[in-house]
């Protein structure tokens, strides 16, 4: 009608929706591309490995213990000869596990702080960001010490031994990362509310609901997602630390961090006993980042929006 | 006496995410000295990547020369390393660009902005340096040329920062000024004032000027000559008066065409005449003429063969296939 | 004003103020006020397009925005079609929503990235429940893509995919999705190129004539605002200076102002060499616009009273408004 | 500017209030007994720790115990560590200068780390040292600190025999050879922080220099024949620098969390390990001390990057 | 055991004298040491009369000699002991050691309001001065072990002179809590709670050619195996403290050939503790209460068969090594109270039967199960190393024996602390078993045994202060402790504990798993004179260094 037939976009060349334009772009990103195989690896060998590695995780054999990687045992025994390559197998699971939780903690804490802050143009968007203010300058460390401390035996009580401690540490990990995600939603959001589309959205009498689920949120995952895969190695991290001071799971839970703990004494005795659920943490987290980062490129706001 | 400036044959090629991005491809154009030549087009035609050649200041990688000759008072840049090209920067060439807000060092005051391009080239003292940035300040006329001195850019309103970077442009008087849209950002009032400046400061320093801009209305106004671009080539080069007069190119007609006259008004109103269709993305475009898919004269040879520029009168050249001698 | 008013005014602005607080120091006191418009009145007739030109920042969009209820003005009345649009809320302010729409400067920004074009279309018949299954919606989609000349097919593509022009279209097709009597174009054209401005230019035309549309159409480009405008009104730092009738107007222009905003546009003609009114200075900061006439520290001609008092928007011979002691 | 500093400081207030109050509840719901050392021994009668716990008010609900705590800091007494029977000031002033000193230089290591390389990969983006520094970089913040602290130990202390791995507050010697000591036993404790830290750091730095070189002012700024080096230096870092700080700020928490597990690895005789050990004798005004005072320099490191920001960026005005 | 003559022939010229002890002392006032690391740094400076050898014999410090029977020291109805003091011993800041600084001692650590630690050894003591340089300590009954005033880690005499203003509730303000002047070989430097000790050599000291050293350091922190890297790995350190390490670890670090570990044997007991009442049913507010019976432990055959699956030989073997000793012993020395009546095995088939026996039919999951209850038992410790090891080689073993076991650790701040709050304190022993280790701190049974009497049940009454936490009950044992107290003669009280200590035996009351060794980390040329009934620095007069190492 306007008297104009135009070329059909872009010509003839094929493009993408924006989520497998980021795959595309995620692809290009060797080391990330590569990451995520190996993260997916560790993955799969947690999950399945107990199927097809069938030796118990605290089977004692002390006439065995201490020995380097062999065919019985390929990652090794630890001093009481219990089998390294299944208890890793086993505390990989939690390992991970506590990193994806912890980070599913964090970035959902961190989303719904960070949307309300984001859309209250009154005083609870400022008390919001006080209390993010005063977390951020919250001594972390110390008090996820204190905080293990002090709740995991009432936690144990309710969720068994491990169940308590794993919730404990993946809420008080999470719980102490949501900030800085909580920060980042919260620009996003008062960035993208005034962005045009959203205006439309606006002037078309859509409701605040609709605006955020709809138009803010969507815009806003990239960088969340990005925060996400960060929290997922900080928490992996944060954990071992965590072991490492004594605080962690139980003795007889061999997440990695217990197992590097246990083994710190005998690191020039048997280095094998380090150096498995060391280099599983080292890798899970280099990976992790380096996902992460091929995400930033991947998913940078400057070529989306 | 040879032009100022002579660019032969520049392709500036970018490599991108989906291959090689032909930003300016086949640019020819003289500017002698004390001209004012007008580069015109689209956006994204490729206007400031040729300017941007000429000294080397486009992004390298993913930009890069591919072929051409630049030559200035008839030494070749292109071969020049960065660093040999330093001297020319700003001491020969001098530069003014689009965005005022962004051009400016927000950390910088002004005043050493300007004076640091003084010491480098002029030898200056770091007093001298900023005695000669208040005069040219006051040149450019900006009130209180002294006491704004140690003011940031921030401090500026957008008309006065384009004043302060054609002080800085101007201050080493080099021969040529390139000055990349340097009122697109403005409102109609300073832009004004902006152009009469440059008018001004270009008589009383004798050089030349190339002067990009999308506005048809900006090169009425100021320009000797005119280049008008399209997809990274020149498609028409004419003296200002014979482009309006008889805009040879299909592409030309239709960019004096498609604007709203505020001349005139008073007549009744007609309907515009706009180009149908999109610029052509410049990633292995299609072979034949560029404008070809727009043009409403397009002929089977459009889309077959690349027209050369060619003279269509004295001084007035043109590339396009409708009446050229088969 | 009573002589403002006619019986066809579609949309009524009386004396419209909208301040924002600039906020900072310990316990957010307020630091100052900017005055983004400081009493603007005008009415938009039933089909007639009303352009408003002026300098950037001088309160245009936010102009926009206070008519549309985007943005709360701080005092003033807004009048739609016998409705006062303030008053609203909730459903009838929904309601209302349909007959407004929006159309804005960055096609760029205007659409939802991460939404398909049916999506961002379907959205607004979603909203006000039009079209009562999904397979209607979409066809209505289609036309829609089709009435701003673009292919139903591009209903499933993403908005990266189409260039400026194009999202510019169907920026327009999601304002017309709602069928609204009213659009506000908010500079629609001013991020487009040349070329591609005419297209779009032409689009709203025509699509003005054929569904009897009323506009308020924003810019500031002289020409461009001539071109499309039945009655344009120009403002300065926050008031209107001037509202007549396009042709009138441009032929006789009586604020100071108009008149330097006239000769300052540049003609694309060489042989046309006119006299330019050279303003002196910048434009003064509306955190604290300057007494009396806002106009004064720049106005050639300016006498003692116009640093004293401000000047009413008083009409001259047929609907001819200016505000101005001198004129 | 002074009035600046005055109005960060006033506004760190509120925070450091809601910090201490929920440290203090934290704290006061921990288990343990802060004399549960002297319920081991035979020798010692039970009575002795109760009367201990009346003496200290430990029986006492927990709000009022707040308060005077609350009253007792604002007269500047930070309390009394019931483990060494001495006030937590004399405990946490000795310990607060090593922290310092580690900390410090570990940052400034990282700084003198990162800024070269995270600027000289950002010229030469996707380059072989580019990538090279960034795979190192990644690798470098992948490695836990304990587990680094370890590792150094076994190389450089008990293999190679370099370095003493047990860090002494005085250093024996006088002059050059003090100051020889001194360095030498921060070597690795230093290293394995701010390699931590550098390594987070040169990413900040890459990606800020990165931002800002493509920015329209560094080309306006080629455009005048500066030469690469002066445009880098002078104009292009600068401004990356200033995101820069506001992440390394963002991190300050994280620094201190680094700090306490080197701490304890070296023996470094600081308020982290006093924090860790305070923890494990549950000596609680010496954890709420310690904590508090981290608390304190992380707001303190805000501040001064805070000001720091102001100075770089004119356009952030100390009004 | 008995120590090399002491070779010096000269005061000082030994250089420094490096120690790393991984817990820091935190302070220095002996009579309010909270722990052995607060005893031993204070020990550097302050002295006491006596300190134990590592034979358990008393071994003179301040004192002119070893009170006896023979000397007159010792009264003949065992209700006074009296010393004298060596003459001419001088405080570090010059004034003289008198008998009134012994009183004052006393006086300050009997006083309530000091809250001092060694409240116990003085509280129910007098000390009258006889004159300048003796000193009478009565008793109230007769007190067959009299040396426990004035000797060793609590025997630390305090300058009344220093400490005259600061006795009582004013104690804590005594600016020499900081700074100790004693009459120590050392003289105080510098003190950094938690972290360094640092003296220097006395050269007024009462004994001749001591010290050796010029100056002594003790640097704190860290944790044990690092410590004994740097004393027997890379020879940072002379001597490092209580190397509770894996055995093998200490082993390989001992090829570095730059030091070795050293031992001493006291009677220091790592056992298991059976719990005789229902820790799952409360009553009163109270579980474990003296009101119920244990379900399933309360059957001795159970607890035989428990004790039959403790591999004590594997956990020497993994963990303790030359640090740990087998026993089935609770009291394991001196040597004249070591009981050689009872025996230990390790065997699943004989614990299978005890428990079949006992009634308990394996179930169908491989636990067993006795009128539909399952065998299932707590197991508590609380967190370290070898302690959670030691659970996992019982557990095993348990499994086999079909008894499904549940391993607890619980942080040691809280399994040792004395909060009546917390439900996980070992004397609330909310548990079935559990694992810890009593120390011997004085060469004399009476402490370590009257734990058990029927009066000492740890309840809710006493707020779980008394100290038999099994709540366990015999009239047996309490009758033979009881004359044990009483009894003067030497050889017949020796004979009533060993017959106590058979009594715990036969009953399995408790599981002695281990006698633990004393372990230090010493340089090859350093000559420690070490004790298993003292504390490390209790002889450190006597430390020097071996020329060639
Ligand atoms: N660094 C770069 N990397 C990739 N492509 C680039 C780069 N710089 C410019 N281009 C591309 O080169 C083409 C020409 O750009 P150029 O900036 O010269 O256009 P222009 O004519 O100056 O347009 P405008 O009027 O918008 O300033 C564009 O398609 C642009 O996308
Ligand atoms: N949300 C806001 N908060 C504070 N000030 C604002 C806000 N929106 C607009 N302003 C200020 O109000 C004044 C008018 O702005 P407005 O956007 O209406 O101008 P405009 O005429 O549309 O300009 P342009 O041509 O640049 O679009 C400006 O000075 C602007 O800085
Ligand atoms: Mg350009
Ligand atoms: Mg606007």
């Amino acid at each position: 009608m306007a008297g104009l037939t135009l070329a059909s976009p872009s010509a003839e060349r094929r493009t993408y929706s924006p989520w497998r334009e980021t795959w595309r772009r995620y692809r290009r990103h060797r080391p990330a591309t590569v990451s995520a195989v190996l993260l997916l690896v560790l993955i799969l060998a947690v999950v399945l490995g107990p199927f097809v590695w069938r030796v118990a995780i605290n089977e004692i054999d002390i006439t065995a213990g201490l020995q380097g990687p062999s065919l019985a045992h390929p990652f090794g025994t630890d001093d009481l000869g219990q089998d390294i390559l299944a208890r890793m197998i086993y505390g990989g699971r939690i390992s991970l596990a506590v990193g994806l939780a912890a980070m599913t903690v964090a970035v959902i804490v961190g989303t719904l702080i960070g949307a309300l802050a984001g859309m209250s143009r009154g005083a609870l968007g400022h008390a919001l960001m006080w209390l993010t203010d005063l977390f951020l300058s919250m001594p972390q460390l110390p008090l996820l010490l204190l905080l293990i401390y002090l709740f995991r035996d009432g936690l144990k009580a309710v969720f068994g031994p491990e169940g308590g401690i794993f919730i404990l540490i993946v809420l008080v990990i999470g719980g102490l990362r949501w900030m800085p995600v909580a920060c980042l939603v919260r620009s996003q959001f008062l960035s993208l509310r005034e962005k045009e589309f959203v205006e439309a959205a606006r002037a078309l009498g859509a409701s605040p609901v609709r605006q955020v689920v709809r138009h803010i949120l969507p815009n806003a995952v990239g960088p969340v997602i990005i925060a996400g895969t960060i929290d997922v190695a900080a928490a992996i991290i944060a954990e071992s630390t965590l072991s490492f001071l004594g605080l962690g799971f139980p003795p007889d839970t061999p997440t990695w961090g217990r197992l590097l703990y246990d083994a710190k004494d005998f690191l020039d005795i048997g280095p094998h006993w380090a150096l498995f659920p060391g280099g599983a943490i080292f890798i899970a987290v280099v990976a992790i980042n380096f996902i992460g980062d091929g995400l930033r490129d991947a998913l940078d706001a400057r070529q989306v929006i | 006496m040879p032009p100022l400036l002579e660019i032969k044959g520049l392709k500036t090629h970018f490599a991108t995410d989906d291959g090689m991005l032909q930003a300016v491809d086949g640019v020819d154009l003289t500017l002698n000295k004390g001209e004012t030549l007008c580069v015109v087009g689209e956006s994204g035609c490729g206007k400031t990547v040729t300017a941007m050649s000429i000294l080397k200041l486009i992004a390298m990688p993913p930009g890069r020369i591919v072929q051409g000759e630049i030559l200035f008072e008839g030494r070749d840049l292109v071969p020049l390393t960065s660093s040999q090209l330093d001297d020319i920067r700003a001491k020969e060439i001098g530069f003014i660009f689009q965005e005022p807000m962004t051009s400016l060092n927000p950390v910088l005051t002004v005043g050493e902005q300007v004076a640091e391009s003084l010491r480098r080239h002029e030898g200056l003292s770091n007093k001298d340096a900023l005695d000669r940035t208040v005069e040219m300040f006051k040149l450019v006329q900006i009130p209180n040329a002294a006491g704004r001195l140690h003011d940031y850019p921030h401090q500026f309103s957008g008309g006065m920062r384009q004043r302060v970077m054609i002080a800085m442009a101007l201050a080493c008087k080099p021969k040529l000024v390139i000055a990349d849209e340097p009122t697109t950002a403005l409102d109609v009032t300073i832009q004004a004032q902006i152009l009469d400046l440059l008018q001004d400061m270009k008589e009383r320093f004798g050089m030349a000027v190339m002067l990009i801009t999308h506005a048809m209305g900006v090169v009425a106004e100021t320009a000797q000559r005119v280049v008008v671009m399209y997809a990274g080539k020149v498609v028409e080069e004419a003296d200002v008066d014979s482009l309006f007069a008889s805009p040879g190119h299909p592409y030309t007609q239709g960019l004096i065409r498609s604007i709203p006259r505020i001349d005139l008004a008073s007549e009744h109103k007609t309907r515009l005449e706009a180009i149908g269709g999109t610029v052509p993305i410049l990633i292995n475009p299609a072979p034949g003429c560029r404008f070809a898919p727009r043009c409403r004269h397009a002929m089977q040879i459009c889309s077959e063969q690349e027209p050369v520029l060619r003279e269509i009168a004295p001084g007035h050249r043109m590339a396009c296939h409708l009446g050229a001698a088969p | 004003m009573s002589e403002v008013q006619t019986s066809e005014a579609l949309l009524r602005v009386t004396n419209l103020k909208k301040y924002f607080s600039v906020k900072g120091g310990l316990l957010s006191r307020e630091l100052g006020r900017i005055y983004a418009v400081d009493g603007v009145s005008f009415e938009v007739k039933r089909g007639e397009t009303l352009g408003l030109v002026g300098e950037s920042g001088c309160g245009k969009s936010t102009t926009a925005r206070c008519v549309l209820r985007l943005l709360e003005p701080s005092a003033g009345e807004v009048m739609f079609d016998g409705q006062d649009v303030l008053g609203l809320s909730g459903n009838d302010l929904r309601a209302m929503r349909r007959n407004m729409q929006i159309v804005f400067q960055d096609p760029f920004a205007s659409l939802n990235p991460r939404m398909t074009v049916g999506a961002i279309l379907g959205e607004a018949l979603t909203i006000h429940q039009l079209g009562s299954s999904a397979s209607e919606r979409e066809a209505r989609v289609a036309s829609l893509l089709v009435k701003v000349g673009l292919k139903a097919e591009h209903m499933r593509r993403y908005p990266h995919e189409f260039s400026g022009g194009q999202r510019q279209r169907i920026v327009i097709a999601r304002a017309l999705a709602v069928e609204p009597k009213f659009i506000v174009c908010d500079e629609p054209v001013s991020a487009l190129d040349v070329s591609i401005q005419a297209q779009v230019i032409n689009l709203l035309e025509d699509l003005q004539a054929e569904l009897n549309l009323t506009y308020l159409f924003v810019a500031h480009d002289l020409s461009v605002v001539e071109h499309i405008s039945d009655r344009v009104a120009v403002m300065y730092l926050g008031r209107i200076v001037e509202l007549a009738s396009a042709s009138d107007l441009y032929r006789n222009p009586q604020h100071p102002y108009t008149q330097a905003l006239l000769s300052a546009v540049p003609v694309p003609d060489p042989k046309v060499k006119r006299k330019r009114i050279r303003l002196q200075g910048d434009v003064p900061s509306p955190m604290n616009p300057p007494q009396g006439c806002h106009f004064h520290t720049r106005c050639p001609v300016a006498e003692a009273r116009c640093r004293q008092t401000a000047p009413e928007l008083k009409q001259g011979s047929d609907g001819h408004f200016v505000a101005c002691h001198l004129a | 500017m002074g009035q600046y500093v005055l109005r960060r400081l006033l506004i760190a207030v509120p925070s450091l209030l809601g910090i201490s109050l929920v440290l203090f509840i934290v704290l006061a719901l921990a288990p343990g007994d802060p004399f549960s050392e002297l319920a081991t021994n035979p020798n010692v009668p039970p009575e002795v720790g109760a009367a201990l716990r009346a003496k200290f008010g430990l029986d006492d609900p927990i709000y009022i115990r707040y308060l005077r705590w609350l009253a007792a800091m604002a007269q500047g007494d930070w309390g009394f560590s019931f483990v060494s029977r001495m006030n937590v000031d004399t405990l946490i002033l000795q310990r607060l200068p090593t922290t310092l000193y580690v900390i410090g230089s570990a940052q400034i290591l990282a700084l003198l780390v990162a800024i070269p390389v995270g600027v000289f990969a950002a010229t030469r983006p996707y380059s072989i040292f580019d990538q090279i520094a960034n795979t190192l970089a990644f690798i470098g913040f992948s490695l836990p600190t304990f587990f680094t602290g370890l590792l150094f130990i076994l190389i450089f202390s008990v293999t190679l025999d370099w370095l003493p791995f047990v860090y002494s507050t005085d250093v024996k010697g006088t002059g050059i050879s003090w100051l020889f000591g001194q360095i030498r036993q921060a070597i690795m404790p230093v290293m394995v922080l701010g390699l931590f830290q550098g390594a987070s750091m040169t990413r900040f730095v890459r990606s800020a220099m990165l931002d800002v070189i493509r920015l329209d002012y560094v080309t306006t700024a080629r455009a005048k024949g500066l030469g690469q080096a002066r445009v880098i230096v002078k104009h292009a870092m600068r401004n990356a620098m200033i995101p820069v700080v506001t992440l390394i700020a963002l991190q300050m928490p994280a620094i201190f969390g680094g700090a306490i597990v080197t701490e304890q690895i070296f023996r470094i005789p600081g308020i982290g390990s006093l924090l860790i050990s305070s923890i494990l004798s549950n000596d609680t005004p010496v954890i709420m001390a310690v904590t508090f005072v981290f608390a304190c320099l992380v707001v303190f490191f805000n501040l001064i990057a805070d000001v720091l920001y102001g100075w770089l960026d004119p356009r952030i005005s100390f009004r | 055991q008995s120590p090399a003559p002491y070779k010096p022939t000269k005061r000082g010229g030994g250089g420094p004298l490096k120690l790393l002890w991984w817990q820091g002392a935190t302070l220095l006032n002996p009579h309010f040491a909270t722990g052995t690391k607060d005893q031993d740094g204070s020990r550097l400076f302050y002295e006491p009369l006596a300190s134990w050898d590592g034979d358990g014999n008393l071994n003179p410090i301040l004192a002119a000699e070893i009170p006896s029977i023979k000397n007159g020291g010792l009264a003949a109805d065992a209700k006074s002991v009296t010393w004298k003091i060596k003459p001419g011993v001088k405080w570090h800041d010059g004034k003289p050691l008198t008998a009134d600084d012994l009183v004052f001692t006393w006086e300050y650590s009997s006083d309530p309001a000091t809250a001092a630690v060694s409240k116990g050894v003085y509280g129910d003591i007098k000390v009258e001065k006889v004159d300048d340089l003796t000193v009478r300590v009565l008793f109230k009954a007769p007190t067959p072990f009299w040396a426990n005033a004035f000797v060793g880690a609590y025997g630390c005499i305090l300058p009344k002179h220093l400490f005259a203003e600061y006795k009582g509730a004013k104690s804590r303000e005594a600016p020499n809590n900081l700074k100790p002047i004693g009459t120590g070989p050392y003289k105080f430097v510098e003190f950094k709670p938690g972290d360094v000790v640092r003296g220097e050599i006395n050269m007024d000291y009462h004994m001749p050619n001591r010290p050796h050293f010029d100056t002594v350091e003790m640097k704190g922190g860290g944790d044990a195996v690092s410590a004994a890297r740097a004393v027997i790995q890379t020879g940072e350190y002379d001597f490092a403290w209580n190397m509770q390490v894996e055995d093998e670890v200490l082993l390989r670090l001992e090829k570095g050939g730059k030091g070795k570990t050293s031992y001493a044997v006291g009677g220091d007991i790592e056992f298991i503790m059976i719990n005789f009442t229902d820790p799952n049913t409360e009553v009163d507010g109270e579980r474990s209460s003296m009101k119920t019976k244990h379900p399933i432990l309360s059957d001795a055959k159970v607890r035989k068969a428990l004790s039959l699956l403790v591999d004590r030989e594997a956990v020497q073997k993994v963990i303790y090594g030359r640090a740990g000793r087998i026993t089935a012993n609770y009291l394991n020395g001196p040597a004249q109270y070591v009981s050689k009546n009872t025996s230990w095995e390790f065997s699943i088939e004989k614990a299978n039967k005890l428990l079949d026996e006992a009634g308990w039919k394996l179930g169908a999951d491989g636990v067993r199960e006795k009128d539909g209850k399952k065998l299932k038992l707590v197991y508590q410790t609380s967190i370290n190393g070898p302690r959670q090891k030691t659970q996992a080689i019982v557990k095993q073993a348990c499994q086999k024996a079909g008894i499904d076991v549940e391993l607890k650790s619980v942080v040691a701040s809280v399994f040792f602390s004395s909060d009546v709050a917390n439900p996980d304190t070992y004397s609330k022993f909310y548990a079935d078993l559990e694992m810890f280790q009593i120390p011997m701190t004085q060469p004399d049974p009476a402490l370590h045994m009257r734990r058990y009497l029927s009066k000492n049940v740890a309840t809710k009454e006493n707020k779980w202060q008394g100290q038999n936490f099994p709540r366990w009950v015999n009239k047996e044992f309490d009758a033979a402790i009881e004359q044990a107290e009483g009894e003067i003669d030497p050889i017949k009280r020796a004979s009533l504990y060993i017959k106590a200590n058979d009594i715990m035996w036969q009953d399995t009351m408790v599981i002695p798993v281990m006698h633990r060794l004393k372990v230090e980390a010493t340089s090859n040329s350093l000559r420690p004179v070490l004790s298993g009934w003292s504390n490390e620095t209790d002889n450190i007069q006597d430390w020097y260094r071996e020329a060639t190492g």
